[in-house]
Formats: structure tokens, sequence, C-alpha cells
């Protein structure tokens, strides 16, 4: 693909809270490229947000520290950056849209503000120029009477208008890198349609890297192009979007595409959930995450957090289970009977 | 979050809880050293200048109709004159002397006949001369009932008054004054009063121009009355301040004062005037309680840029007990053991700090006739004890005070005496308005039993404080003892209508003496007033009355 | 001080999809060891702040005195303090000025002579009483109105609304004054004062959070298996609107404490010879000026110590139940 | 007999304003809404956020009070159920909520939870109430230790089982679960819907399914009715209704949602609706969709279209309510330029 | 906007009828009666009698009422038994002290809202712990106990200001020469100093919220310095909340002059008030509470109207 953007490697986020620490993030690493869109996937508690903010070093410390692992930003290294420097990343190389549109907007402000903000910290440029920018920008994500909208708080927003309005605003200063955290999460399912068009239609426009954050495999199986699957602030398994959901390795992987209802089922079947409940984040095992809640466990898997194993072209998984066993395995599973040709 | 440097934390709080709470209110303890003015020496009196005396209360009224509590009557003290003026004799004792009358005449005791001096002046604009008209119209309209006087019972003797002091008929007026002439005022009253000329030294029958307060109106005249004296009102401030003029066409050119100007400033607390005099702004200053010795050894009193007195006053403070409740008031036995360990010592030790003098009888000293030692109970513990002892169980009985920091420590002082007797007292205090109408309701079930109670001479007189404060009739609102007795009642009406003085003053004295051998109330002290004052002033004098005269002062 | 009714009424919509984000979920699940029961979380959380954990001290220690204090009034002797608090003794105040702090009194003897240590001691039970019993009047009337008001709504919620309005609106001090000069002085009437008019606070406070939790989907659970307003008010909306009202009061015990000196300052309130605190800071208060520091002193840093006690723990425990606060 | 008959439900919230807070608006949460369950079946109600769908849930139980229509539950017209009837029906119909933070009474122990409506109906003695507080913890996958724990020490998917436990033990006829797996993440998601259909086969359970997801209600729900602004636009069994959507935005809605299919889910063709739902406050005249609909024509500013059954294809029940929808003949999908014969635009038009 | 104004306003109507009433049976209910305290403290009942006559006190307590709501929609507040004045200019005399005051105080008080934002920035060091306590203690120390202690060291020993009174008001509620200025410092200084723990709790406290919201992690998103982030995006959000609680203290203020008031002799409407109470003077009494609660309401409606201007989330509807 295009020139590397990122590259992420052992990151470790930890929290140290009073009940102990919170191994947030747990020796994870990635790449990005320019033009590429990297899901993350992950169930709440997996660690896919804070691994997020870990790139903009937005993780509030105390009690959030970010312990181990290099953040390369093509050749600077984030988090060595000084506080001065990282702040001119934030928004002009790495923008980030929020989860909630809601409660992401300052409220007192108007919105035209908010987005020339960002563009006179960025770019020098003048106030008036800055908000005729941030006019433009509106109208570019879709927001019909732009230049009366910019003078709107966001009170005045609807829910999807807001997001757009995110959108705007972490476009504007032409990021490298977008990292959108559940963007559409709090949306409902036909504006949803509409602002991951937008985020694609950015992407394209500004040849961004897009990090997209979510739990919806839906939305990843749309829009992305590699997959990380997250579990307990560890990657479990991480390939191209194809290899992840046709030709998944690690049994987290499996669960979490069983138990998923499709609404291109034609038939009814029952579904297949992964059995426990989630992780308790503090009392983490020292191997697997996943250990209680997988059917495949072996002793191994509670002491020792397995190497990452290379099982095809840009695919890899973390799991004790041999490779011949888990193609067995997953060829038995009801889901994958299917893709089982 | 647990980091070491949290361990101090808890401490830096308990220190500093204790230190500032310790600097604010400890270091409040060491009061303030003296300045370094030598006292200029004394000399003769010169005119000019400012005296500044503060008023404790913004007065109810400076004006006759309404003048009654001490601030209003300490302000129309200087700006109205009556036909006779409270003075002081040799003797000591208080006494009235002719003022705006040149002299009076009576046979009966009943028909007065005043003498009016020529040229007394009203104060500009009304500037014309004071008339027998003048008495006439301003008692009428006192006693009006529509004007709302609320002293006017002063006149009630006159004839065409009743009791309380209200024309019987208002259409008729106040029958008994009549203008013989321009100088010549004749008085009938009710009924024989030996002593009626002493009562008019009182504000309520000053000279005043009621034509002048006609075409004014009441409100602004009250606002800015007019009146004979020395002084005259410039302005008076609501809770602020009343500032006197000195009156340049006043008449009496012996008394026509000195200072310019007299600013009478407002200041509720006692605490805060005695602050605004040490710094200087006042020249005159009662004590906070509790500072009487220290303001007497204030270095500025021992250098004598200040002065410190104890200035008599005809006003008594006695323990009063209600006669018909059932316990108090069917037992004498148990009124005397009361009276007998009433610590009025150290009440006056301890609370008052020495400044007031133990009452021996209901008439204080300086009054003419006074006579000393006239309780037959004298302050004797054991004995007391012995009574309470022999009587068999008394139950808790009440002592009532309005509210206040003073009364308030008497009674804590007295509840010990009389616990140490052996009874059992509940103190109680109630807002004065309260505490009048519950006494006055104490023939109805109130409650009352034993309360503090003060009397404040109107005039200089025995019968002043006697008739008004045990006489059947009026014992329920003067002493609120509903205290009764025909025997006293005669005695008073008799000493009432008789002229010759040392013979009257004999039958008060029996009447005194009667009603002290039956206890409804036990004298607990006379009344003097500690003053401070700046000797900046010269000349100035506090009369027995509760008044000064600042006509007296000048500015060294 | 004044309370501000923030909450409105709501109208019952469509729950959106509620979002819990991850960053939310470390805070809310593990700024604390495993779950605990509310008041153990609430606690863990509360000792983390040590002006919180002064004050609760001193709450303990003050309410212990207190205690011991009303326990001894029964007994014969009637205190526990080394000296009977009311025992005159004129040696001890030469000029009535009382004498200095010295070993066998620490602190002091009043202008009666009466020892200051023991009266401080046995006035920290009638300010505790004041405290507690006003604050209780208050509570009662206040958590019978408030709920009705904000589970009824309507026309009984604007009568009692509009009513707790013209509480408001009055000013305080004044309706306290106003209060007292129609009851008289005495010890139950100050409480009856102070409590009569703290209601209006409890009750919107409690009017908001009823609000807010009656629109709970635990609330219409409970109505939905049939359960009666009665069962549903108090046995599900009330224990869920308490945390708020737990910090009012402590709030509001130390307000009544001040508010008893400010009525024994004017003058009506306590009747000697007991005493309370702010009593005796009123009656020692001229005896500053005189030198006679003690008298004043040691009152006045117990009274200042113990509000400060109520309302640090009041703030802390604010903070520990304030889900938005959390460090 | 159907289980539940619903028919021209409205909600109505006032909008209150003015001086003396007179009604000066009305919110149409839910207006003239029909539909009903037979016994046994499960009825998906989907639509979007602020559609009135809970709120349609929370009015057939009488939570809300409706503001007009019937709702007929065993024949008997619940709206007309005097206070004392109303308690007695509460023992049949039961209902599950959206979350599971929020439905739980933090207060109290797990055991008074799912035992309170055992104690209101008085059913049983304590022992008996308690013995059948660990049968439906059992039933529902917890342990019978659980039962004196406070709801905080539970996970999501375990609190949603408490809640069920709570639902089940009166054992009701019919079920209205308000969105009960939304809250949930994926993996737990997909316990409680086996969960609740088993529940369903073991004690012959009737589901209202109210909830935003269409996957899930197409998983869980026999037949499926799609609402837009306080109304019933579509119905019809889950099948033909996912299948064949006659109405536009039924087509809009299921396109939107994505396919967990790379494959799948990039050949798909997309419909984009333009626009925000309007708000129930103020809902366009005549067809509430028309803003919004790719297929609008004049005809459809004048007069909402009722909702009539099309007959379908085969003859399933099949209703929609739009003059314009897409019909299904031999697999081949036909919008008519011309009006659709059950449902004629107003003659004015 | 007018709509809501006006609903307000019909609001204000109803607390001052409730206002009043409470008054009134306050008045009523308590012993004593102000025509025992005009006549004096040894007057006869006859002349006790005769005075209530003359004041109407004679008749009915409704009657009373309704009489003196008649003479209030004219506006006129009657006259005071006592100083036979009319109620409305006492009002007017007094007034302009104690709204100096209140105002004076509150902007004092306002002093609180640095400090509590440097608190919340600075959570759990040093200088919070301290600034924290030493407000909180200042918080319990009474009134007038403040205020004695602040009479006797800046006006005595270090005669700086004056102890006591008001000055001259030139004009109306501006302090326009030294003297007026001078004698406002201390008792606003008292009374505002109480508040300013208060204040800087609840500062403190809406800080600490703020700066933990979503839009805050946003702005930091956009690469915002902290300083930006705090004077532009926290600030503004964090203060509206602690203006309003100190728009409300305002009216609040109003009955804690009476202690202030006392203690440094201002002649204010809550001394007037104070010492109607002791005189029965139940016009002064009605008139001053009647002000006093309209400046209470009227604090409040102008609090939100300026909530209403700053924040723009917040529309006032009828």
């Amino acid at each position: 693909m295009g020139e590397r953007l990122l590259t992420v490697d052992g990151l470790s986020t930890h929290f140290f809270t009073y009940a102990g620490v919170v191994k947030a993030v747990n020796g994870v690493s990635f790449t990005l490229d320019r033009k590429e869109t990297l899901g993350i996937v992950g169930e709440s508690g997996s660690g896919k947000t804070v691994a997020a903010l870990s790139l903009m070093r937005l993780i509030p410390d105390p009690p959030g520290k970010i312990v181990e692992g290099s953040l390369m930003l093509g050749d600077r290294d984030l988090r060595k950056l000084s506080d001065e420097e990282i702040r001119q990343v934030r928004g002009n190389d790495i923008a980030m849209i929020f989860q909630d549109p809601m409660t992401s907007l300052n409220p007192v402000l108007k919105i035209g503000n908010q987005i020339a903000e960002a563009i006179i910290l960025h770019q020098d440029k003048g106030k008036g120029e800055a908000w005729k920018m941030a006019a433009e920008l509106l109208d570019r994500v879709g927001i019909p009477d732009a230049e009366k909208r910019v003078n709107q708080y966001p009170f005045e927003f609807s829910g999807g208008m807001r997001q757009r309005a995110m959108i705007a605003m972490a476009i504007s200063c032409n990021p490298d890198i977008l990292i959108a955290d559940e963007p559409t999460t709090a949306l409902d399912v036909t504006i949803q349609a509409q602002i991951i068009d937008v985020i694609e239609e950015m992407q394209q426009a500004y040849e961004s890297g897009v990090i997209l954050i979510t739990h919806d495999l839906g939305v990843v199986a749309e829009i992305a192009d590699k997959v990380m699957v997250m579990y307990g602030g560890r990657t479990v398994e991480y390939g191209g979007i194809d290899e992840i959901f046709y030709n998944p390795h690690h049994p987290y992987t499996w669960g979490l595409l069983g138990s998923l209802p499709r609404l291109d089922q034609t038939e009814k079947t029952r579904l297949t959930p992964i059995k426990g409940q989630p992780p308790d984040l503090i009392a983490l095992p020292s191997g697997c995450p996943f250990v209680g809640r997988c059917l495949y466990e072996r002793p191994t898997c509670r002491n020792q957090w397995p190497a990452l194993e290379i099982v095809g072209p840009e695919h890899g998984v973390n799991c004790w289970i041999p490779e011949d066993e888990r193609r067995e395995v997953r060829a038995s599973l009801p889901h994958f009977q299917e893709y089982a040709k | 979050m647990k980091k070491p440097t949290t361990r101090w934390r808890g401490l830096v709080i308990l220190a500093g809880v204790l230190i500032i709470a310790g600097l604010l209110l400890g270091a409040c303890g060491s009061s303030s050293s003296g300045g370094g003015a030598s006292p200029s020496a004394a000399s003769s009196p010169k005119p000019g200048g400012t005296y500044n005396f503060p008023l404790t209360a913004n007065p109810v009224s400076i004006a006759p109709v309404n003048a009654q509590e001490s601030e209003g009557m300490q302000v129309a003290h200087q700006v109205f004159e009556g036909l006779v003026k409270y003075q002081m004799n040799d003797k000591g004792e208080m006494g009235a002397v002719p003022n705006i009358a040149e002299s009076w005449d009576t046979t009966d005791s009943q028909t007065w006949t005043f003498h009016l001096k020529k040229g007394v002046m009203f104060q500009a604009p009304v500037s014309r001369e004071v008339t027998a008209q003048d008495f006439v119209n301003g008692w009428n309209y006192v006693t009006d009932p529509k004007n709302q006087s609320y002293v006017s019972y002063i006149l009630a003797p006159v004839e065409g008054s009743d009791d309380g002091g209200y024309q019987v008929d208002p259409k008729k007026g106040l029958t008994g004054v009549t203008a013989i002439d321009p100088y010549t005022l004749q008085v009938k009253l009710r009924y024989p009063f030996s002593e009626f000329y002493m009562t008019l030294g009182h504000t309520v029958a000053s000279a005043w121009p009621v034509d002048y307060m006609k075409q004014v109106g009441a409100k602004a005249f009250g606002l800015k009355p007019i009146g004979t004296g020395p002084y005259m009102v410039e302005s008076w401030k609501a809770n602020q301040a009343v500032e006197l003029v000195k009156n340049p066409s006043y008449w009496n050119k012996d008394a026509a004062g000195y200072v310019d100007n007299i600013h009478m400033p407002i200041i509720p607390e006692s605490q805060t005037v005695w602050l605004e005099f040490q710094k200087g702004s006042l020249d005159y200053s009662v004590v906070p309680p509790g500072q009487v010795a220290a303001a007497e050894a204030n270095p500025k009193v021992k250098s004598g840029e200040w002065s410190a007195k104890k200035w008599p006053n005809l006003a008594i403070y006695f323990i009063g007990m209600n006669m018909t409740d059932k316990t108090l008031g069917t037992n004498l036995d148990l009124r005397k053991a009361i009276a007998e360990s009433t610590d009025a010592t150290n009440v006056i030790n301890i609370v008052n700090e020495g400044v007031s003098l133990p009452a021996t009888g209901y008439i204080p000293e300086g009054i003419p006739g006074y006579r000393a030692d006239q309780s037959p109970y004298k302050y004797n513990p054991e004995d007391a004890k012995t009574i309470i002892a022999g009587l068999g169980t008394i139950p808790t009985l009440n002592y009532w005070y309005n509210t206040d920091e003073g009364h308030q420590k008497i009674g804590e002082v007295l509840q010990a005496g009389w616990t140490a007797a052996g009874l059992d007292i509940k103190l109680s205090n109630f807002e004065w308005s309260t505490f009048l109408d519950k006494l006055s309701k104490g023939n109805q079930g109130s409650g009352s039993q034993m309360f503090r109670m003060g009397w404040i001479g109107d005039y200089p007189s025995m019968d002043n404080f006697l008739y008004p404060l045990f006489q059947s009739s009026q014992a329920r609102t003067g002493s609120y003892t509903f205290y009764s007795n025909t025997q006293v009642d005669a005695l008073l009406q008799q000493a009432r209508s008789t002229v010759d003085a040392q013979q009257r003053y004999s039958l008060y004295a029996q009447a005194e003496k009667l009603i002290l051998t039956d206890m409804p109330a036990v004298p607990l002290y006379y009344y003097r007033d500690f003053r401070v004052v700046n000797n900046r002033i010269g000349g100035f004098v506090f009369n027995p009355m509760g008044f000064v005269d600042m006509w007296t002062v000048w500015v060294k | 001080m004044a309370e501000r009714d923030t909450s409105g009424s709501q109208v019952t919509q469509d729950l959106t999809i509620s979002t819990v984000s991850e960053l939310d979920l470390i805070e809310d699940k593990y700024s604390g060891r495993k779950p605990l029961g509310l008041w153990a979380d609430t606690w863990r959380r509360l000792k983390r702040n040590h002006l919180a954990v002064v004050g609760m001290c001193i709450i303990i220690v003050f309410l212990a005195v207190g205690m011991t204090e009303e326990i001894a009034s029964f007994t014969p002797k009637g205190y526990l303090a080394p000296y009977n608090p009311n025992a005159v003794n004129y040696a001890l105040s030469p000029k009535g000025l009382g004498s200095p702090p010295s070993w066998s009194h620490p602190f002091g003897t009043d202008y009666l002579g009466r020892d200051v240590f023991s009266r401080v001691l046995v006035a920290t039970r009638i300010s505790m009483l004041v405290g507690v019993i006003a604050v209780a009047i208050a509570l009662i009337i206040g958590l019978i109105l408030g709920p009705i008001s904000g589970y009824y709504g309507g026309w009984v919620d604007s009568v009692i609304m509009r009513t707790a309005d013209v509480f408001f609106a009055f000013p305080y001090i004044l309706f306290v004054l106003l209060i007292m000069t129609v009851l008289g002085p005495g010890l139950w009437n100050v409480f009856i004062a102070i409590g009569i008019l703290g209601w209006a606070t409890y009750a919107r406070l409690n009017r908001g959070s009823v609000l807010s939790v009656k629109a709970m989907e635990y609330v219409e659970a409970a109505r939905a298996q049939g359960a009666s307003d009665l069962r549903i008010i108090f046995r599900h909306v009330l224990p869920n609107t308490m945390a708020p009202v737990y910090v009012a009061i402590a709030m509001g015990i130390g307000g009544a404490i001040v508010t008893e000196a400010a009525l024994s300052f004017l003058g009506i309130g306590i009747q000697p010879p007991n005493a309370s605190w702010g009593k005796m800071i009123a009656d020692y208060l001229s005896y500053l000026a005189a030198g006679s520091w003690w008298m004043l002193t040691f009152p006045s840093v117990f009274l200042v110590i113990t509000v400060f006690g109520f309302i640090s723990f009041g703030n802390g425990l604010r903070d520990a139940t304030d889900p938005k606060l959390k460090e | 007999m159907s289980l539940l008959e619903v028919k021209g439900l409205k909600k109505h919230f006032p909008i209150k304003s003015g001086i003396l807070k007179r009604t000066t608006g009305q919110v149409y949460a839910v207006d003239g809404v029909s539909f009903s369950v037979e016994k046994g079946e499960t009825l998906g109600l989907v639509g979007e956020s602020g559609c009135g769908k809970s709120t349609t849930g929370r009015a057939v139980l009488r939570l809300i009070a409706p503001t007009a229509g019937t709702i007929i539950f065993e024949g008997v017209d619940i709206m007309a159920a005097s206070r004392a009837q109303m308690q007695t029906l509460r023992r049949d119909m039961q209902i599950i909520f959206q979350d599971p933070y929020a439905s739980l009474n933090p207060r109290m122990r797990v055991r008074n939870i799912v035992g309170e409506s055992l104690k209101i109906h008085n059913v049983g003695t304590e022992a008996e109430r308690k013995k059948r507080v660990f049968e439906l913890l059992e039933i529902v996958g917890l342990s019978t230790e659980h039962a004196e724990r406070y709801p905080h020490e539970f996970s999501g998917g375990q609190r949603q089982r408490i809640g069920i436990a709570r639902a089940l033990a009166l054992q009701p006829k019919l079920i209205i679960c308000d969105e009960p797996v939304s809250a949930l993440d994926v993996s737990i998601r997909a316990q409680v819907i086996n969960l609740l259909e088993d529940l369903q086969d073991e004690f012959d359970l009737t589901y209202v399914f109210i909830a935003h997801d269409l996957s899930v209600v197409k998983h869980t729900s026999d037949r499926v009715a799609v609402m837009y602004l306080g109304k019933i636009v579509e119905i019809s069994d889950s099948a033909v209704l996912y299948d064949r959507p006659q109405h536009p935005y039924t087509e809009a809605l299921l396109s939107a949602v994505p396919i967990p299919d790379p494959h799948t889910e990039r050949a798909r063709r997309r419909i984009i609706l333009e626009g925000d739902v309007p708000s129930p406050a103020n809902p366009p005249k005549g067809c509430v969709f028309h803003p919004r609909c790719p297929r609008a024509q004049e005809d459809c500013t004048a007069a909402m279209p009722a909702l009539v059954s099309t007959g379908g294809d085969a003859g399933e029940r099949h209703e929609v309510a739009c003059y314009f929808p897409a019909r299904f003949k031999d697999g081949e999908r036909s919008v008519a330029g011309e009006p659709f014969a059950g449902a004629s635009p107003p003659a004015s038009a | 906007m007018i709509t809501y104004i006006v609903r307000r306003l019909f609001q204000l109507v109803i607390v001052l009828i409730g206002v009043t009433i409470i008054t009134f049976l306050i008045m009523f209910a308590i012993p004593g009666d102000p025509a025992r305290q005009l006549a004096g403290k040894n007057a006869t009942p006859e002349r006790i009698a005769a005075i209530r006559l003359q004041l109407g006190l004679n008749r009915s307590l409704p009657v009373q009422y309704v009489k003196f709501v008649g003479r209030l929609a004219h506006g006129d507040l009657g006259e005071s038994y006592q100083l036979q004045k009319p109620v409305l200019q006492m009002i007017w005399e007094n007034a302009p002290n104690t709204i100096q005051l209140a105002l004076a105080a509150v902007l004092i008080e306002l002093l609180g809202i640095p400090l509590g934002i440097y608190s919340a920035l600075r959570q759990y060091t040093f200088w919070d712990t301290t600034l924290t306590t030493a407000a909180l203690i200042i918080w319990g120390i009474p009134v007038f106990v403040l205020g004695l202690f602040m009479q006797w060291f800046f006006g005595l020993k270090l005669n700086l200001l004056p102890l006591i009174g008001a000055g001259d008001n030139v004009l109306w509620i501006i302090p326009a020469n030294w003297n007026s200025f001078a004698s406002l410092i201390l008792p606003a200084v008292t009374l505002g100093l109480i508040e300013v723990a208060y204040i800087s709790y609840m500062q403190r406290a809406s800080m600490l919220e703020v700066i933990r919201s979503d839009y805050i992690r946003t702005a930091r998103a956009k690469g915002l310095s902290e300083r930006k982030v705090v004077t532009k995006h926290a600030f503004k959000n964090a203060v509206i909340p602690v203006m309003t609680i100190a728009g409300i203290d305002l009216g609040a203020l109003m009955g804690g002059a009476i202690l202030t008031e006392t203690v440094f002799a201002r002649p204010g409407i809550g001394l007037m008030i104070y010492q109607a109470i002791g005189a029965r003077d139940l016009p002064v009494v009605a008139g001053g509470v009647l002000f006093a609660t309209l400046v209470y309401v009227f604090a409040n409606l102008f609090v939100d109207l300026g909530y209403a201007w700053v924040d723009p989330r917040i529309r006032l509807e009828g």
C-alpha cells in the first residue's frame, strides 16, 4: 500500500489505581499505512480506546501511564516528544473522532469556533480565514447551509450532524492519521451509514490512514483493510480483512463471529455465544486473558502469553493451540461451515 | 496514588485548623496601648468646635409629643425647655428650678399659677416669643388621643385628662390649663398634688410652636422640631446620626452653649461605641460589660487624657414578685427569705464591676427626702436558709428577665445565691415586648413569678418612685407586682396633698417602709452610669436624670 | 447557603442507546478493589480524602463527647466534666473577669468563676443536640414532602414547591428569628425553629433526585410487577435518593450549630445556666476586649473545629458519592 | 384469539409552555399503532431512536397511560381495567429492560429483586418464595449463592439474567423485551438471546421484542413491525420482511445495517437516507416518511397512508403503509409508478 | 423569553403573597403587641386598647391582611407604628446600604472562583489542601465573631478603616466617596469571606467535573495548550454554575445582613427589620421582608437570564 505512517511496537498502557494496576493495553503492536484503514475490534474493556488515546498521549495521568513500547510516527517516537511537540502532533498529524458526539463538543462555543481553533493553531491562519475554512469543511462533510451553521452551537445540531462536525474538525488540518473511536455507536443505523460514508470519503480525499475502533464487526467488514482483534488488553489476532473474517485463527475471533446474528442469514440458526463473563482487568492471568472462556484451553494458556505466530501474509495470531488443530476445530464450527468449501 | 508525600496532609490540616482558629480568636486578647497626646491643660470655656456624642439607638422621637426613651430625650433635652428644669442643689439632691417659668404659686396644691419669663424665643425659623398660650396649645396637643403621644401620662393630673394622660373629652380639650395672659399660665389639677411642678421638667411639657408644626406638618416637624433650647436640630438621619447646631438667638445668655455643633452618631453596640471612642472619634463613651476595670486602668485615664467616672443615676433595679402568684403572693416568709438571699454584693461586684450601688429601699439617693436603710430584710443567707428549710417543699420558681446579656448575668448570680439558700430557680428570658406582655398578664396565669424590673425616674421626686410602682391601681403596670395595700394607698394620697415638704417626705418614707415590709419587690441596686469622656472636652456633667447638659461643654 | 433546583421534569422518551466508554469503565470499575457494597465503596473513596477523614474524626470525637454528656445528664451528678459546669465560684473570678487557664482549670474560669473546660464539654451536648435534632426535624418533613412532590408531580408538586419557594425567598436568619420570637426561648424551641425552616432544602434536594430516580427502569420494573405507590416510593425511590441527602445532613448539622450561635448572639436561644458553644461565645464576647481571652477562645475553637468537621466531611462525602468527580 | 391486540394506540406527551404552563403542543410519541400478537410468537418492534417503540411497549403494559386506543389482553380490555384488575393482570405481563445497570435497584439484594413480585402478589410462604427465587436463578443460569449479592457485583450479562428472572417470577404469558441486549457486548448478547429463546420454548412465552438492531430482531422474531415517527409503516413475517421489504423506509433501514461479511457487505447496494428523523413534536404532514423518501411523490404529502394488507406474494400476512410499495412477483421486484391498489391516495391529490 | 420573564414575575407574585401571609401570621402569633410597645413600659390597659384602636389592630387578621394587600397594590406599604414614617421611605433610605453590602459581599465571594480553579487544577497538592482547609475553617466561624475580629484588627489595631456606619451615600447604591466606600469594606469582607469558602469549594468541584469531560479531551486532541484548554474550554463551562450560586447568594445575603449590620451598626434593611421585630412594628417588618424577598427573587431571575445569555443551551421558554 502507501507509505508507512505509524509503527506501534509493544505498547503497554497501565492504570495505577488504588485497587491495583489495570493493564488496559498490554504489549500491542500494529502498523498503519497511508490510505489504509485499520479496524481495531474488541468488546468493552478490551483496551482499544486506551490504545488509541495512547497514540495521542491523551491518557489521563494519573492514573494512566504508557509504560512500554515505541510509537513511531514516521521517524518520530511519540513517547519521546516534549509536551509542546506532542501538541503539534495532536490535531495536525493525528486527529481523533470520539464516540459520543453529544458530549465531545464544547457546549458553550460555536461550532465554527471549535473547528477554526485547530486551524488557527496548526496552520498559521487568521481568524477570518479559519472561519471561512470551517464553513467549507462543514460543507464538505455534508452539512447543508454551512455558512449559517458555523455560527450555531452544538445543541442546535442533531447527533449525526455533530458527528459530521467532529469529522470536519478532525480533518481540518489534513492529518495523516485519523482515529475514529466508535464513531457510530451512539447513532442510529441510518445515520451510521451516512457517517461511515463521510469517513470513507474524507479518507479518499485526504489520503489519511484511518484507525477505526469499533465493536461492530459489520462496520469493520464494510470499510477496514485490516483488522486487529483485541481482548483483555492484548492483540489476540490481526490480519487483512478477508483473513480475519474467512480464515480466523483465534478462538476469540471465532466466538465473536459465531455470536453475531446476521441479517443475511436465510434460515434461523442458533447463535454460538462465548461462554462466561468478560475478564476482570485487574486480575488478568499472566497468560492469555481469554482463559476461562476459551473452549480449547490448555494448561499453558493460563501462565504464559503465546508468541506471535504468523499464519499467513500479514496475518498473525497469539494462541497456544497448534495450527492444524485450530483449522480442524474451526472447520467443525457451524458458523464456518459455509466457508469450509 | 498512594504517594509517600501525602502523609503530612492530615497533620497540616489539623495544625491549620488549630493555628488559624487560635490566631483569629486569641489575637484579640491584648488591648491597644495608649497614644502619646498629652492632655491639654484645663482652660476656661471657649466657644466653637464640635462635640461628638454617640446615641446607642435610633431615637423613637425627638419632639416633645413622643420623646420617651433615653436617646430621644437626650436629644430633646438640648432642644426643648419647660417651665422648670432639674438641677442639683448643694446637698446633692435633685430639684426643679424655674426655667421658662419665673415663679409659680399654689395654695391648695390643686390650682397652680405659673408666671412666665419675658423674652423667651423660639428657635428660627419661628423666632417669636413664647407665651402661655403655647403651653396651652402644646399640652392640649399631646393629650389629644389622636396625636398618639405615649408620654402624655405626665400630664395625667391635669383636669380634663384621664389616668392615662388622654383628654377625657377631646372636644373640650384639656380643660385644666388656661392662659390668663401671655405670661401667666393657670393649671387646675384633678386632685391636690404638691410635687406637680416637679413633673414639668419632662420633655412632654416643654414649650413648642404648635401653630408652626401645623404649618409644616407633624412629620416634617418630627424630623426637625423647633424648641427654645440652646441647640437646634439640623438633621436626623434614621439609624445614622442626629446633628445639632448652636441656636444663635438663644434667649438665655447664661446657658447659651459653647460648641457650634453636636454630632450624635447612632451606634447600637456598646462595644463599637467604646472602640470608636478609643479611636478618638467620640468624646463620650459607655463601657461594654467586663471592661470597667480595664477602662479605669487605661493609661489614657491615668494620664488624664480621658476621664472615667461613675455618675449616679436616679434609677433602681429591683426584683419584682407577682403577688397574685400562689406560691409567692401568700408567703411573706418566702419573700423575706428571697430578699435575704438576694446577693446584691456579687451582682454589683461581679456583673456590674462595682459601678452600681446597693439599694436599701426603692428611692435612690439624690431624691429630696431620701432615707437610707429602709428595707427591714438585710442580706442574710444563713437566715434565709433556715426560713426556707422550715417552709417545706417549695416548687421551682421562675425568674424572668428581658433578653440582655447583663440581665442574664445578674440572673445567673442571683440564681446562684437563691440556689445556695435552698431554692430551685429556673431562668428564662423573653424579648422586651413579650416580657412586658407576659408580666402584665401575671394575674391571668402567664406564669410570672419573679422577674427583673427597673425604674428610671421621670422627675426627681419620692412620689415618682412609689406611686406609679406600688399604688394599688398602678402596680399592675408599674412594678408588675400586682401589689395592693390600702394603707399604702392612703399614705401616698395623703403625701401628695401635703404641701409641707418635710411632712410629705416623712409620709412617703412611711409608705416605702410599709411596702418593703410586704416585700413585693426586692430592691437590688441603684444605678450609676460609668462613663468615659475625652478631656479634649471641658465642662462635662452627667446629671442624675441621665442627661448631659451639652450647653456646658466646650472644646479645649 | 442556597440550594438550587437543577432538576426539571422529563418527558419519558425512547431511551437512546447507552454508551459506556472504555475509560469510564476503567474508572468505574477499577478505581477500587473488587466491587464492594455501596457504603464500602463510598468509604473507600472517602478515606482517600484526608480532609474528610479529619472531619469524620472530629465528628466522631465530638459526638462521643456529646453523647457521654447526654448520658451523664441522667445521672445524679448530671455531668461528666471535671467540675460542675454551673458551679459559681466568685473566688475564681476577681473583678468578674474570670481567671486565666491554670493546671486545675485548663481553659480558665469565666466571669462567675465557672470552669470553662467543664462548660465547653457540657455545651458539646447541647450544640450536638441542636445540630442533630434540628436537622432531624427538617429531614422528616423534607423527606415526606420531597418524595411526594417529586413522585406525584402535578398540583401536589406545585403546592409543595411553591411553598418551598416562599421558604427559600424568606431571609433565613430573619425567619428563624421570627419563629423564635413566636415560640419564645428554650432548647426545644431552638430545635424547632431551626428545624422547621430547613425542610425546604431537603425537600427540594430530594425531589430532584426522586425525579431522576423515578425515571429509572427499576422503578418501572417495580410498577410492572404491580408494586403500590408507597412501596415504590419507600422501597425503590427513597433509598436511592439518599446520597445527596446524607451530604446535606452533614452540612446541615454544621449550619444548624452556627445558626444557634447567631441566635445566641441576638440574645434568643438556649436559657442559662445551660450553655451551647454559641451561647458561650455570645456571653463571653465582651470579655475579649477586657483581656479575658480564654473565655471566648475555647468555645470558639470547639465550634469552628466542629463545623469544619461536619462541612469537610460533608464535602468529602459529596465527592465520594458523586460519580462525576472521581479521581 | 390473539393473546394481545392493540388498536389505534396513541401516546402523546404534552408540551407545556406559556405563563400558566398550558399545553401548547404534543409530542406524538406513538400515534395510532395497531398490531396483534399471537400466543407463543415473538413480535419484533424495530425502528430508530425516537420512533416510539419503547413507548409502545410501556403503554401496552400501562406503565404509562396511553392517550387513546384499546389494548386487549386475553380478551380483557386493559384500558378499562381498574387498579385492582390491573394488579392481577400484571402477573401475566412482564417487561425486561434495556439497561442492565438502571433496571435493578442498587439497594436491594438479588433475592429481593427477583422475589419482589412474589411478595407483592402474596405468592406462597416465605420459604416457598425463597425456593422459587433459587429456582428462577438457576433457570436463568445463575447460582443460588448469587441470591444474597447486590446488583453491582454482577457483570452486565449477569444483571440482564437477573432482570429476566424477575420477569419470569410470576410465570407471565407475555413479556415485553425492551432492547434487552443492546447494551451488552457481542459475546454476551448471544448468550442472552439464546436464553430468551430457550425460555420461550420452555415456558410457552410470548414476546414483544423491541430493538433497534435489525439483525437481532430478525434472529429472534417471528413477525416484525417497523416503526417510524410513532407509526407502524410495515409489518410482516420476519423472513418475508427481510427478504422482500415493501416500504422504502424498511428497505433503507435494512440496507444500512452492515453485514459482518466483507464480501457480501461490499457487494451490497446501500440506500443512504438524507437528513435526520423529524421531531415527533412536529411530524411532517401526509406520510411521515415523505421528506426523506426516495420514492416520494406529490400524493404522499396529503395524508398518511393507512396500514393495509398487501397480501404479499404467497399470501403471507404483510401489511404496509405506503402509496408506492415495492411489489414482488415471481422473485421480481418492481415499484409501481401508479399507486398501489391497496391504498389509494386521496382524491384531492 | 418574554413569556419566561412574565411567567417568572407571575411566580414572584405567588411567592410574595406567600411571604406576606407568613409574615402576617408570624407577627400575629408573636406575643406582645405593638400597642404596648408604643405605649411605653408602664402604660395602662386602657391606653393600650386606645392605641390598638388607632392602629387598626383591633380588626381581625384577614381584614388587616386584605387591607395591607389592598394598599400594597397601590404601592403603599403603610406607615411605621413606631416612627410614623412611610415604610417605603424607610426602605428607600435603608436599601442602598444593604444592597451595597450584598453586592460587595458577592464580589468578594467571587474571589472563590480563582481559588477554586487553582485548587482543582492542583488537586491534592499542598496548596490545594491548605486553601481548602483554610476555606473550611473560615466557613465555620460565626459571622459576628469574624466581624468583631475585623473591627478590632483593621478598625482599631491598624486604624485603617471605619468601624461602623455607612458613610454618606450620595449616589444611591454606588459608594461615591471614600467615606462610604471605606465603611463598606469591613462588613462586606466579613459577610463575603464566609461565602468565599463555599464558592471556592463549588468552583473546585465544578472545575474537576468539567476538566474530565469529553469536550476537554476533544480540545486536548486538537493540540491546544493546557492553558488554552483551561481558559477557553473549561473556564466558561465551570464558572457558569458557580455564578448561579453567587447570584442566588445575593438574595441569601440579604438575610445574612442582619448580623453584619448589627455588628457594624450599618443602617440597612437587616437592622431595620431586626429593630422592627423588637418593636412589633408590623408594617416595617412586612415591608422589609417583602423587599428582601423581592431582591432574592429578582436576583434569581437575573441569574437565570444571565445564565441563558452565557450558556447557549438554555432557552428560556415559558
